[in-house]
């Protein structure tokens, strides 16, 4: 049984579908990416996992169950996790209070959990009094991933982590998410940089238009001709 | 130094009781617009309805013929905040959830907040009348003296009963406040969700009930503003129409979705508003003496005639809107 | 759709015949006279905010200058003033004005010799402080000798529809430096100013005793058609006078309205329309369309504004009486804007058919309920208990919450109104 | 060719707050070519083109258009001048007719003044026809023809994207900044779009200038493509050229990251 299934899903923000017929499958030792040209519905799809959009036609499954459409805050509890691209902070609010805020939907001690979080990013750990909007790109990714973290998730959806991130931050953040998959969690992201995303992929997707063009294992993609051609600029 | 005390009454006194008022209609002015992205005008109206139901209140506790030591609408004021908190969630159910589950524009819900002042202002005058009321028509309006151990001072400085109680419940509602939007879980969602209510949706705050959380304080702050501004002046069908606007510019200078601007605005505009209309000769009288003998001191020295005391309100809105339109503290856009 | 639009205007001219039947002639001329005055103002918000997507809450403040214009123009003159001090104390205000006025432009100016930053916010805000008092140190002397000397101006003593164009004019050159200080704000901060405004204006209006007579209202306001005393001079029945004198008010009104929607609709389904309509939908494509978005939202603005300073006019001419008292948000701008709403924004039969439903709805309501709560209260008594007391004032209020609740329930169930905008599809 | 650049961005840059998008940038656009513009997520590339269309101006720097400085004018007033834009997400009027998005872009148009409608119908008529039958042209030119009475907002994505190209060719630009077209456009409509974009280049002898994320459209249009990251140009040259580079390369498409999953 997968850790979170798409099948034939087609979705969208009324009027005309912007997915059409998308399958993803994901277990919960995998790395995997979704990309594509811009307009495909990679962003799209990790919405219609979270509810955040209409699913139209199609199923989604999280461990068997169905929670086609399901609204957030019942999918948080469950074990789901979604870092959005933009706006993925509290701008007004401690760095501290935005991880508090990941923990919103525990009822159990978090203080665990902030240690841990604080233990992966350090640099947060020392900024914890500050507000996250003062914070530079770089940490307030990081903010936003320790965020997603704190409600303990086995799914870890992302949305295009590395954008806007210098190489450097760029490659913490993949480092970090390497990290968080070996704790056993599943990881579902969406990338422009393809090749460095593919590169530590454990399943690539690719899709075009809404619909899936190529599925394969990260290397496998990445040696497709045709992948590269199209999608990895030659 | 009696010129001075005068001056200490009826500005300082004025002014904060005054701003008092207008920061708890902030208050609740702003939060609501923070979460719900709009702006709720039927709240002056909300306020009046407060005043309303604990004059209700008030006059059956005074129908058991007991006697308080504060006055009676005081007393009975918590219960009036949980009537106009299940009114003002009834509001939001009846009229502008519906609107939010369609996903109607602000502005629509603005317009839909017109509907709800009228329906207030026409139930409210069915039911409770036109005429001007009191809420110490049974029981005597308590006066405070504070006597200067000072020579030659012959005033005293003077406030009414509910003019301290007015300071006072204002200072414990906005420690409340803080401490609710700083320390408790509830009020870190709602700060959360006014931030970025996508994100917080993300994070698996249940936003149904932050929205309910918003209409409760924002309802029973208005129950707690209109009845004090009843009990310091007089209860009518217009108490609050009329100074919803004030509240709205002061919401607004202190930047929509900032509690802490809606605060400080209001005070500001209840200082503004005072000193405009302040007859300053009469702090130049003492210094007659010093002055050569051409030099007469005019009789008024008003800012501004005490007619137009509302439009001083708007006059710093409409500078505020021009100069710095987030407003003194960074507001949320829409 | 046409069958839409033959149905409703149908059941609105049942509707009125059922009144004229049921309430009499002079009644119900009179409620078509003020019924087609508001359609006039339903038709100049719906250009501002059906076309131009401008919110403006402000309509009471360009009623009362609507008023204020017709009563000025039209009022007889009065002798008193003119032969007094007054007019040369009232110049020496207009150059002090003046005055000051050149000190704020010369403020703003301070940038041009280098001044700028704080020092140049610190000048302009000096500028009008001085400006203000310059100001107040003429015009209050002048205002409490006129108020003992001559009582107030008076007024002109020319045509009243002169007095109308007046209306239109004023309210036009108000809406400009409105439009110029608020126009770029987002909606619900241009709400909120708007109301402002209009509050400022009603304070400025009431309380300028010397110009309006302020609480002590004036009248009688003259007609820009024979009035029932001049009927009866030529012979007709008091009942008659009233009949034909309101026919020929109800007349002048109906071209006017005629006149003003051929020309609007016109406009509408011109470029110029079309233009407004894209500036609404989406000002920054609009801009980048080529479009002076800004220029063009305060020429809207102005244009709906004139109608409802004629509007406002139209009224106050009417009514015979100028009471700065009676203008009140609920009667003078929520209900417009209900009317719009109601009717259909974006389509001008809309706001003509809101205009002329609502206030029928609202006029008709008042003796409805009087006639409903004097029931309720006969039943009371008949079962011993209390009559309900003062029931002509309560019952009043009835109408306000109806017409709250009309306003919600339309938003909620037929949000585009009884006649949405259409498409205008090519052939 | 930079003695008759139709664009020339000299020395802009631009920081919102403290964060610097574009620092530095010099750039040209030749007369007639279709000038590519691309690099990473958060290069600079929108802000740059954002100020090339007035809609904010740069902290520093000056914009030629055409040999007149344009630095800090408003869109409204460069679309007088003859430079026009497209969005990369189409700004459409919605609630209006595909027909009558195109109709309303002519300038001057008689039929915008109420006076003219008033008081010389017939010549806001005459005018009308002229700039309907301009419409139908373009319409039929795009291929849109059985979706001219839709409303905009109705749609498809790549309909959109057709229509905002459409309005560049309802007056004479002297350039067109299109800003990523190929964005939610499927493959099909794609090519009929680069067709249009070709023949507009070639037959009617438009400039454009392109941001662009899809490879295939910028190899197909665009010589030459200028490379944008971290806020400045980093190179410029045939999209070939630049494939072979492998600094541009690793800059813009990344080395493969040495992480064991």
């Amino acid at each position: 049984m997968s850790l979170v299934e798409l099948r034939d899903v087609t979705a969208g923000y009324g009027g005309a579908p912007i997915l059409k017929g998308v399958n993803i499958a994901i277990e919960a030792s995998d790395i995997g990416v979704i990309v594509g040209p811009n307009g495909a519905g990679k962003s799209t799809t990790l919405k219609a996992i979270f509810g955040l959009l209409k699913v139209q036609e199609g199923h989604v499954t999280f461990r068997g169950r169905d929670i086609t459409n399901a609204e957030a805050d019942r999918l948080v509890p469950m074990g789901l996790s979604f870092v959005p691209q933009e706006h993925n902070v509290f701008t007004s609010m401690t760095v501290h209070e935005n991880l508090e805020m990941g923990g919103f939907t525990r009822s159990d001690d978090i203080t665990g959990t902030l240690d841990e979080v604080y233990g992966m990013f350090p640099d947060l750990a020392a900024k914890r009094r500050q507000k996250a909007g003062e914070l530079s790109g770089g940490q307030r990714q990081m903010v936003a991933m320790g965020r997603a973290l704190m409600s303990k998730p086995s799914l870890l959806m992302l949305d295009e982590p590395s954008a806007g991130l210098s190489p450097r931050y760029m490659m913490e953040i993949f480092e970090q998410v390497a990290r968080i998959n070996k704790t056993g969690v599943g990881i579902l992201m969406v990338e422009q940089n393809a090749r460095q995303a593919l590169a530590f992929a454990t399943k690539g997707f690719v899709l075009a238009s809404g619909q899936n063009r190529f599925t394969g294992t990260g290397q496998e993609l990445l040696d497709d001709p045709d992948v590269a051609k199209s999608f990895l600029g030659g | 130094m009696n010129d001075f005390i005068f001056f200490f009454n009826q500005v300082v006194v004025n002014g904060i009781s005054l701003g008092s008022v207008y920061a708890l209609g902030a208050v609740g002015v702003t939060l609501i617009f923070g979460i719900l992205r709009f702006a709720h005008f039927a709240h002056g109206d909300m306020m009046t309805m407060g005043a309303y139901i604990a004059f209700v209140l008030a006059s059956l506790v005074a129908g058991l013929g007991l006697t308080l030591p504060l006055p009676t609408g005081f007393v009975v004021l918590p219960f009036a905040m949980v009537i106009a908190t299940l009114i003002a969630l009834g509001i939001d159910k009846g009229f502008y959830a519906p609107l939010r589950a369609r996903g109607a524009r602000p502005v629509t819900l603005l317009i839909a907040s017109i509907g709800v002042t009228m329906m207030i202002q026409g139930l409210v005058r069915l039911f409770g009348g036109v005429q001007t009321r009191s809420f110490f028509e049974t029981e005597p309006k308590g006066l405070i003296r504070i006597e200067l151990p000072f020579e030659g001072v012959t005033r005293p400085i003077s406030f009414t009963e509910p003019q301290l109680l007015l300071v006072i419940v204002t200072a414990i509602a906005v420690f409340a406040l803080h401490f609710f939007l700083t320390r408790s879980r509830l009020g870190k969602a709602m700060r959360a969700m006014a931030d970025n209510a996508d994100l917080a949706k993300v994070s698996g705050i249940n936003t149904a009930l932050v929205i309910r959380v918003t209409w409760i304080i924002a309802g029973s702050l208005a129950c707690l503003a209109g009845t004090m501004l009843a009990l310091d002046v007089s209860l009518q069908p217009a108490l609050a129409f009329n100074i919803v606007l004030p509240i709205f510019a002061a919401a607004i200078v202190g930047g929509l979705g900032q509690s802490y601007g809606a605060i400080a605005g209001g005070f500001l505009l209840g200082f503004a508003e005072t000193l405009a209309v302040f007859n300053w000769a009469v702090l130049l009288r003492p210094f007659r003496d010093s002055f050569p003998d051409w030099f007469e001191i005019p009789a008024n020295l008003a800012l501004v005639q005490s007619e137009y005391k509302l439009t001083v309100a708007f006059v710093i809105l409409v500078v505020v809107l021009l100069v710095r339109p987030t407003g003194i503290f960074k507001g949320a856009s829409s | 759709m046409t069958l839409r639009y033959v149905v409703l205007f149908g059941a609105l001219f049942a509707l009125i015949v059922g009144v004229g039947v049921l309430m009499g002639l002079p009644f119900t001329l009179r409620l078509l006279v003020e019924a087609f005055a508001f359609a006039l103002i339903a038709m100049g918000l719906n250009i501002q905010w059906g076309f131009g997507g401008l919110f403006n809450f402000g309509v009471l403040g360009m009623l009362m200058v609507g008023g204020f214009a017709v009563t000025f123009m039209s009022y007889p003159i009065n002798e008193a003033f003119w032969i007094s001090d007054g007019p040369i104390m009232l110049g020496q205000t207009l150059i002090a004005a003046a005055i000051g006025a050149v000190l704020i432009v010369l403020a703003h100016k301070a940038h041009r010799v280098g001044v700028t930053g704080k020092l140049r916010a610190a000048g302009i805000v000096l500028a009008w402080f001085v400006a203000y008092i310059i100001f107040r140190s003429q015009m209050d002397p002048a205002a409490s000798y006129i108020l003992s000397e001559a009582g107030w101006v008076g007024g002109l003593g020319l045509p009243v529809i002169l007095g109308w164009a007046l209306g239109g004019a004023l309210a036009a050159f108000i809406a400009f430096f409105v439009g110029k200080i608020s126009l770029g704000l987002r909606t619900d901060y241009l709400a909120i100013a708007t109301i402002g405004i209009a509050e400022i204006v009603r304070a400025t209006i009431r309380n300028t005793e010397w110009l309006t007579r302020g609480t002590l209202t004036v009248s009688p306001i003259p007609w820009p058609v024979p009035t029932p005393q001049a009927w009866q001079l030529w012979g007709a029945t008091t009942s008659d006078s009233f009949i034909y004198a309101r026919a020929g008010y109800l007349a002048l009104v109906v071209a006017l309205v005629i006149v003003a929607l051929f020309l609007i609709h016109r406009a509408y389904l011109s470029p110029w329309g079309r233009m407004m309509r894209a500036i609404r939908d989406n000002h920054i494509a609009a801009g980048s369309m080529g479009k002076d978005v800004k220029a063009r939202q305060l020429e809207i603005f102005v244009f709906g504004s004139v109608l409802m300073g004629i509007g406002g006019a139209i009224l106050v001419s009417f009514g015979s009486i100028y009471d700065p008292s009676s203008y009140q948000p609920i009667n003078h701008t929520f209900i417009v804007w209900v009317m719009l709403i109601v009717g259909g924004a974006g389509n001008n039969f809309g706001a003509l058919f809101g205009g002329l439903f609502i206030y029928m709805v609202w006029l008709l309501s008042e003796p409805l309920a009087q006639a409903l709560f004097a029931t309720v209260s006969n039943w009371s008594v008949s079962m011993g208990w209390h009559a309900i007391p003062d029931i002509n004032a309560r019952s009043v209020q009835m109408r306000v919450f109806v017409l709250g609740l009309i306003i919600t329930l339309a938003l909620r169930y037929a949000p585009r109104g009884l006649l949405p905008e259409f498409i205008r599809r090519d052939q | 060719m930079s003695f008759d650049a139709v664009i020339e961005v000299r020395n802009v840059s631009k920081r919102f707050g403290g964060l610097s998008a574009v620092s530095n940038c010099s750039l040209e656009v030749a007369r007639g070519s279709i000038t590519g513009l691309i690099g990473p997520n958060g290069a600079g590339k929108s802000t740059l083109f954002n100020m090339v269309a007035g809609n904010f101006p740069p902290s520093e720097g000056t914009i030629v258009f055409d040999g007149q400085d344009i630095t800090g004018l408003k869109p409204h007033q460069l679309f007088g001048r003859g430079l026009l834009r497209t969005f990369q997400i189409a700004h459409e009027f919605s609630n209006m007719t595909a027909l009558e998005n195109l109709m309303m872009v002519p300038p001057d148009q008689p039929g915008e003044s109420l006076a003219q409608i008033w008081f010389k119908p017939g010549v806001v008529a005459a005018r009308e026809a002229e700039v309907r039958q301009k419409a139908l042209d373009v319409i039929d030119f795009l291929k849109l023809g059985h979706v001219k009475n839709e409303l905009a907002g109705n749609l498809s994505g790549g309909q959109k994207k057709l229509l905002e190209l459409g309005r560049t060719m309802m007056v004479d630009a002297k350039a067109v900044l299109l800003d990523e077209v190929a964005a939610g456009v499927n493959r099909t409509l794609l090519n009929d779009l680069a067709g249009n974009i070709e023949r507009m280049n070639t037959e009617l002898g438009y400039t454009f200038f392109v941001i662009e994320h899809d490879m295939d459209l910028i190899a197909r249009l665009c010589d030459p493509v200028i490379v944008m990251a971290q806020g400045e140009v980093i190179a410029k040259g045939r999209m070939e050229e630049l494939r072979n580079n492998p600094e541009i390369v690793e800059a813009y498409f990344g080395a493969a990251v040495e992480v064991t999953p």
